[in-house]
């Protein structure tokens, strides 16, 4: 028979003396769609990397359709293997068309590289992946979706034999999510053998045949799709049962906390005004490039400055990100590595940054405590269920992608803000985590909170907000109460219809 | 006697040879020349040396030459400082150390702990100069570019202002333009260009050291203005030290004059005071200032052979 | 072609070389306070002065925009002059003479290079260190001797084809082989690349050492060059030539508006960055300024440069950010 | 603006001084990294005291400390900037421009007191102003210091007219000449300001905001570090230190010249970055700068005591300063091989 397009046979990888995979077997046949989960931290993005050449297996071998891996990314490329990555790697001073066809700039037949040439190739590419943008554009001045698509225009453009999609539609919102489900669809019908990482499991249920489940670096299962219900893989990933659903909403108080009133940043967004009281879980819906981010950072003071904010009723000083701080703002944002925590000091250092200022002796001397600073950090770690195995004293780089984002939560909990805005809090972050962050987020709610919560995903901003706040091309177009949020009503308002 | 002396440190095999310290302030062709007549007069006397460049470094001149006083034990100091007054440090310590301390080719500004300091009179070399323009002048008059050393340097002051002061008044000779180079080859190069370029008609330039000569002669070149002395298009050319650059030109009659710098003098009688202040005696006169040497087509057959850069 | 036309490539080329102008304006500005300053011979001459640092502004540009830096330039240049100016090389045929510098040049660089890509040590460091080793090789060589350049060896200073002076030619030739190499080969987009993202470029498979060690090369080659087409003029080698050069050649380079955190630049700005900075040098000479006025002026010139270059890159991102999302597949 | 991916993407390359090793240790292997330098500077020290005599001897230890103390003190600052993930260039000439102020007000007024205090707040005010440029209108460090360096020294020079400011009291002189137990008193305030600026970096929130800045402006300033303020901060700083260290210089020269500090650039920056610091910011520590101006100031002296020509001492140094920060890449590299490849 057929070799397998890929076959990993008991790999081990581990890092500073950590287990992040031990001997995991499975393969990967031309014509199907694996699916590989797992919690956060499970080992799935090392994997990928250990297929895609990235990383060298301490232990184990991988062979792509019989072949041996020859180590390093080329290799890798080399024998029809391309990978998708979690975190994308485009290079941002290159046009789209460069970043697509890094492997094959020079026009065939010729020495030289001609950029209309490039253009030429790129495009039908692009326009696969539904792209809303050229292959002039400067991936610098992308969105983080549109640098996605950009990731899984260039892994198609290589015409492979086996690719590997790391969680590619985390940072997608529905409409871009069919698409790129399309397109997995497509490849398996032209005979690509697909390993697809995701924490959507609706996504991994409609797409693979097989599932293969990890947990702490191992493989749990490796069965059939249709042998595995949610609730079974569920318990697999994360080895117990989980409470389903959404936690129930305490109903918001009369007090309002935010007041928006004709936000705009002078580029993308403009007009935006709502409230959201005490206690309230606000969500904010709409495709990408909608603007939700820019609303966000606006109220935040990072970007623009038009408009009106108030805080408990008190006006803030626009631009600010200290003033919103210091009124009670928090700000979890959607570019985690390079906005969220420090990936190369200790993680401690990241929890504790906002509250520097408490775990000093005394408030005006500023001298560090760091008894107090351990204390502090500690309890973060616990309230957002930080797994850290190399303990706080780590690099925050050496966290799996979901415990990062718990970081970034967590070091805004010391300062027991009024209002919490969250920009995609659950982007690339496991069931488990999920229902602890929703968890927090209600509990937070009711005590007072007051929370901004913008997500791509649907039923999750559905599910947990009292008000939806949906968003079209930089407008908001509409706020639906949770009686009236309905899935239909939102696509609407989102692509521009009337409510 | 300095031979007697030598014999009896080199004959009496107990090896106990007394180390002149040396301490430079930069390493290039005329310091060369100053370190072997250095050299020289103290094998001549029996002494041995310890060499060392500070690369233009103050701090590091000082720092040497504690090293030498205090680590090296070095008999004494002779120094060509980087900086006149800085070195001052320097002087106190030896003094403190009481190892004599002697200073060559810079004048020192605080003279109270200075052994014996010989230098060029870069004044009166600045004036010999202007001499040779006011004799060339006598024939046709002279449309002067200036070029001047770096401003921080007591020797380039001191040769532009001696320059200037025998010149002021004088008719025959105008100084049309007044370029600094920094003492750097290629601002000499670039200025002499540009002037040329914006007054054709100069027909003199002073090159206030050898070392610039190369670029200034490029220069010509490429006006089309380096000719033979006697030639129509010839540009009359005085320069100070006296190197191997100015003695190549004065046989090639491009180059009219050069005041060679008694570099062999600053050796012979820095060693020579050396040896009084060891053998407990003050150095008398304290500060000689010894006037540069005139090398002039006139003269060349006769003098080249005292001017250093002729030698080699 | 029709006016409009020429017009709207004005403003491209302005809006992609905004030094452009500053350069006009400056040489009008000059020849209008003095009148020889107009004429033909001496805009040769700047072009003749400003030949060397563009040729080695074009190699250093390729470092920076590795988001690397060479501040061995200066040594570079002298070891070169050293090793050409050495009575066993300066005997052989001009040719081979050339050949022996820029074959020097290209190992010096390939150090460079190669500490740089297989060493985790920071460039600034490698070639701080390489800096001092380069410079007291020269010394070695030259013995801190004035040495005199056989006139052969003084031609390319000096010759000139068709009234245009050799070293003239040869920047000219260097800065359209720069261009055309960092813009039309997959080294030149891979150097680009590589600086723009490190870590992207090791993913892609990219061989960021091949292109971190070319770019170090193609500095040290040109700093040859460089030094050829200067000691040439200079007609002898001096223990000071190239002191301090870095630093101008970086502020060349910075001028050109390509930034230090790599990724972004062009070579047709780094040039254009060369001839500002000689101009206004010579500006200052005819106008008999003091030098040290002309390290105040050219560090003034150098800020405000940086400042305007980092305002145009945020606008350029701000429109791009606009179009980027318009322009339909 | 959003972040730029490829800067903190850059930063991702760098590794962390310390990987996370099992258990749960916090500060020790911040402590191993800041000594990762110490066995070569061991090593250097056993070579020089076999190929030299008298290397190890009292005085000549205490000189090599005397001619160390300028350049550690300006190594200070250096050290707040590099933490930032910032250069500054303009330190020797900030040195030049202090000492010839502090000089010149000195020998005019004939006040002690006046003269530092004139030269502390002339070092003070440049550092000042070149980080309010860096922060406010944030550009790239290296080019504004680049700028910085021409116009302080060029100033400087022509308001000196390139003199050099002299003679200053005898009184001043002794400060690094003579003090308690024969070492100077330039070196024991070296000694201090080591002790104070290393408290300030590890025990203090400013100390803290540094690292951070330098470690990942965008998060730090999501976070809610005034960085522009921070960043200002510590250019200030590095022109006190410089400032300091240009006094002491104009102490040990007897007099103050533009300049006087220019070489020094060299020494400092090499000196921060041997010690371990990183040029990237984020991680280092005046633990290790002090390491580093040690052994460039035993190097420097063993050359000078083995009577090495000048051109084989530039040789030498770029050698050694490359090989201290190779090793000290090389072990950083593979301790993180695992990681990225
Ligand atoms: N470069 C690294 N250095 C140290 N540890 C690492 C590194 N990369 C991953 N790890 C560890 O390896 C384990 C697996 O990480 P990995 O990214 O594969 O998890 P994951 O399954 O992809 O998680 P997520 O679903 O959040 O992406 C984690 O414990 C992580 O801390
Ligand atoms: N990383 C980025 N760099 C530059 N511009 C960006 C970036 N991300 C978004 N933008 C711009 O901001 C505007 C709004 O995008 P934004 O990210 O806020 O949309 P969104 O609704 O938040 O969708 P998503 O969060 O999925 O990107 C768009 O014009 C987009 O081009
Ligand atoms: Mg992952
Ligand atoms: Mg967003």
């Amino acid at each position: 028979m057929a070799h397998p397009a890929i076959a990993v046979g008991s790999v081990s990888k581990s890092f500073g003396g950590i287990a992040a995979v031990d001997g995991v077997s499975f393969t990967v046949s031309g014509g199907e769609v694996v699916g590989l989960v797992g919690e956060n931290g499970a080992g799935k993005s090392t994997i990928k990397n250990i297929i895609g050449g990235a990383l060298r297996p301490d232990a184990g071998h991988v062979s792509y359709a019989g072949a041996p891996a020859v180590h390093g990314v080329g290799g890798a490329k080399h024998s029809g293997v391309a990978t998708v990555h979690q975190e994308t790697s485009l290079f941002p001073d290159l046009t789209v068309a460069e970043n697509i066809l890094i492997d094959r700039l020079r026009s065939p037949g010729r020495a030289t590289v001609r950029p209309g040439q490039l253009r030429r190739a790129a495009a039908p590419v692009l326009q696969r992946v539904g792209a809303g943008f050229g292959p002039e554009a400067l991936v610098r001045d992308l969105s983080a979706g549109q640098r996605q698509l950009v990731e899984i225009a260039k892994a198609l453009a290589a015409q492979p034999r086996a690719v590997v999609f790391d969680e590619p539609t985390a940072s997608l919102n529905l409409a871009e999510r069919e698409l790129v489900m399309g397109i997995v669809e497509q490849l398996r019908a032209d005979g690509v053998a697909v390993l697809y990482i995701s924490h959507y499991l609706e996504e991994i249920a409609r797409l693979t045949q097989r599932i293969v489940v990890m947990r702490d670096g191992r493989v749990v299962a490796d069965r059939p799709t249709a042998e595995l219900d949610r609730a079974a893989l569920e318990s697999l990933m994360v080895g117990r049962e989980l409470a389903q659903g959404h936690p129930p909403l305490a109903p918001p108080r009369e007090a309002t906390t935010l007041t928006v009133r004709d936000l705009g940043d002078g580029a993308r967004v403009a007009g935006v005004s709502f409230d959201i009281a005490e206690g309230e879980i606000f969500g904010l819906a709409g495709l990408m490039g909608s603007g939700r981010t820019e609303v966000a950072r606006a109220i935040f003071g990072l970007a623009g400055g038009i408009g009106r904010v108030e805080v408990g009723g008190r006006r803030l000083r626009r631009g600010s990100v200290r003033a919103c701080i210091a009124a009670g703002m928090a700000f979890v944002t959607e570019d985690r590595r390079h906005e969220g925590l420090f990936l190369d000091r200790p993680i401690r250092e990241s929890l504790s940054i906002v509250e520097l200022d408490a775990v000093c002796r005394s408030r005006r001397t500023g001298w560090l405590d760091d008894g107090r600073e351990r204390r502090l950090t500690e309890e973060l770690a616990r309230r957002v269920r930080l797994v850290a195995r190399g303990g706080l004293g780590a690099a925050g780089g050496s966290l799996s992608g979901g415990n990062q984002q718990k970081v970034v939560i967590g070091k805004w909990l010391a300062g027991r803000p009024r209002l919490i805005i969250l920009d995609e809090p659950t982007r690339g972050i496991d069931v488990g985590a999920k229902a602890e962050i929703y968890r927090l987020l209600a509990d937070l709610a009711r005590e007072g909170t007051s929370i901004l919560l913008i997500s791509s995903e649907m039923e999750e901003v559905l599910g947990l907000s009292h008000r939806v706040g949906v968003m079209h091309d930089g407008r908001l177009t509409g706020i639906l109460d949770r009686a009236h949020a309905t899935q239909e009503a939102v696509i609407r308002l989102a692509t521009g219809g009337a409510a | 006697s300095s031979t007697g002396g030598s014999d009896a440190a080199n004959g009496s095999g107990s090896g106990k040879k007394r180390t002149i310290g040396v301490s430079f302030d930069l390493l290039n062709a005329i310091r060369q020349a100053e370190k072997a007549a250095i050299q020289k007069a103290a094998d001549a006397a029996g002494y041995s040396v310890e060499f060392a460049v500070a690369d233009q470094d103050a701090q590091k001149q000082a720092s040497q030459i504690q090293d030498l006083i205090q680590t090296k034990k070095v008999s004494a100091v002779i120094v060509i400082a980087q900086d006149g007054q800085q070195i001052a440090a320097s002087a106190s310590l030896a003094k403190a150390r009481n190892v004599p301390f002697l200073a060559i080719d810079r004048a020192v500004a605080d003279q109270a702990n200075v052994t014996f300091q010989i230098t060029g009179d870069p004044v009166a070399d600045g004036k010999a100069v202007a001499a040779e323009f006011l004799a060339a002048a006598k024939t046709a008059p002279l449309k002067v570019l200036e070029l001047v050393g770096g401003l921080t340097d007591q020797n380039a002051i001191g040769r532009r202002d001696g320059f200037n002061a025998a010149l002021a008044g004088q008719p025959g000779v105008t100084i049309v333009s007044q370029v600094p180079t920094d003492w750097n080859p290629a601002q000499a190069l670039d200025g002499t260009s540009n002037a040329l370029q914006k007054d054709p008609t100069i027909n003199a330039i002073y090159v206030p050291s050898d070392f610039l000569l190369p670029s200034v002669q490029s220069a010509l070149t490429a006006a089309g203005r380096l000719a033979p002395i006697g030639d129509p298009k010839h540009v009359f050319l005085v320069t100070i030290d006296g190197d191997q650059n100015g003695c190549k030109a004065m046989q090639a009659k491009t180059l009219d004059a050069d005041i060679a710098t008694p570099v062999d003098e600053f050796g012979k009688q820095s060693i020579a005071a050396v040896t009084t202040a060891l053998g407990g005696q003050p150095v008398a006169p304290k500060a000689v200032q010894a006037k540069g040497l005139t090398l002039n087509q006139a003269n060349y057959a006769t003098t080249s052979s005292q001017v250093w850069g002729c030698a080699s | 072609m029709n006016p409009p036309a020429v017009a709207t490539r004005l403003r491209a080329a302005v809006r992609r070389e905004p030094l452009l102008p500053v350069l006009l304006v400056l040489l009008l500005g000059l020849s209008a306070a003095y009148h020889e300053f107009a004429a033909v011979a001496n805009l040769r001459n700047i072009a003749v002065q400003a030949s060397p640092l563009v040729i080695a502004a074009v190699g250093m540009a390729y470092v920076i925009m590795t988001a690397g830096i060479d501040l061995s330039v200066g040594s570079m240049l002298f070891l070169a002059a050293a090793i050409e100016s050495a009575r066993a090389v300066a005997g052989l045929p001009t040719a081979a003479v050339f050949a022996v510098v820029c074959l020097a040049g290209v190992l010096m660089g390939l150090l460079n290079g190669l500490a740089v890509a297989f060493t985790r040590v920071p460039a600034l460091i490698v070639t701080l260190a390489t800096m001092q080793m380069f410079r007291g090789a020269g010394g070695h060589v030259t013995g801190q001797q004035n040495i005199d350049l056989p006139a052969k060896l003084r031609g390319i200073g000096t010759a000139a084809l068709l009234g245009v002076p050799a070293p003239v030619l040869l920047a000219a030739a260097v800065a359209l082989a720069g261009a055309f190499v960092f813009r039309r080969t997959t080294f030149g987009r891979y150097v680009q690349a590589v600086g723009s993202s490190p870590d992207a470029a090791r993913n892609a498979g990219l061989p960021v050492r091949g292109v971190l060690v070319g770019a170090y090369v193609a500095a040290g080659l040109l700093a040859a060059v460089a030094s050829l087409t200067q000691t040439a003029r200079l007609g002898a080698v001096q223990p000071s030539i190239g002191q301090g050069y870095e630093l101008t050649v970086i502020t060349a380079v910075v001028l050109g508006g390509t930034t230090l955190l790599g990724g972004r630049g062009s070579i047709g700005g780094t040039v254009l960055g060369a001839l500002v900075l000689t101009t206004v040098q010579t500006g200052l000479v005819f106008s008999g300024a003091s030098p040290y006025v002309f390290d105040i002026v050219r560090g003034g010139v150098l800020l405000a440069a940086v400042l305007a270059a980092a305002a145009r890159w945020r606008n350029l991102a701000q429109a791009a950010r606009l179009t980027g999302r318009a322009t339909p597949a | 603006m959003r972040p730029e991916p490829a800067r903190a993407e850059g930063s991702v390359t760098e590794p962390s001084a310390a990987p996370p090793a099992a258990g749960r240790p916090v500060r020790r292997p911040e402590w191993l990294a800041d000594l990762a330098m110490l066995p070569a500077l061991v090593a250097l020290v056993a070579v020089l005291s076999v190929m030299t005599d008298g290397l190890l001897t009292a005085s000549n230890l205490t000189n090599v400390l005397s001619q160390s103390a300028v350049v550690a003190i300006a190594a200070i600052g250096a050290t707040f900037v590099i933490l930032t993930g910032g250069i500054d260039l303009s330190t020797g000439s900030v040195i030049g421009a202090s000492g010839v102020a502090g000089a010149w007000v000195l020998t005019s007024s004939g006040s002690l007191a006046a003269g530092i205090a004139a030269g502390l707040l002339a070092g003070t005010a440049i550092g000042l102003a070149v980080g309010v440029v860096v922060a406010r209108l944030n550009v790239v460090p290296f080019a504004v210091t680049l700028a910085a360096l021409y116009v302080v020294s060029g100033c400087t020079t022509l308001l000196s007219h390139g003199r050099t400011i002299a003679p200053v009291p005898i009184g001043f002189i002794r400060f690094s000449i003579d003090g308690p137990a024969g070492v100077p008193y330039a070196v024991w305030l070296a000694i201090a300001l080591y002790v104070v600026a290393q408290v300030a970096l590890t025990r203090t929130a400013w100390g803290r905001r540094v690292v951070h800045v330098g470690a990942s402006a965008e998060v730090a300033r999501i976070s809610g570090v005034d960085v522009a303020r921070t960043r200002a901060s510590v250019y200030a700083v590095a022109g006190l230190f410089s400032a300091i260290a240009g006094m002491v210089l104009t102490s040990g020269l007897a007099g103050a010249g533009a300049s006087m500090g220019s070489p020094l650039l060299l020494n400092i920056v090499g000196a921060v970055v041997l010690g371990g610091t990183r040029l990237t910011g984020g991680q280092g520590s005046l633990v290790r700068t002090g390491i580093g101006v040690l052994f460039l100031g035993l190097l420097s002296n063993g050359m000078s005591l083995l009577g090495l020509a000048s051109f084989d001492q530039q040789i030498v140094t770029g050698a050694f300063i490359f090989l201290a920060a190779a090793a000290d890449g090389l072990l950083r590299w593979r301790s993180r091989r695992s990681g990225d490849s």
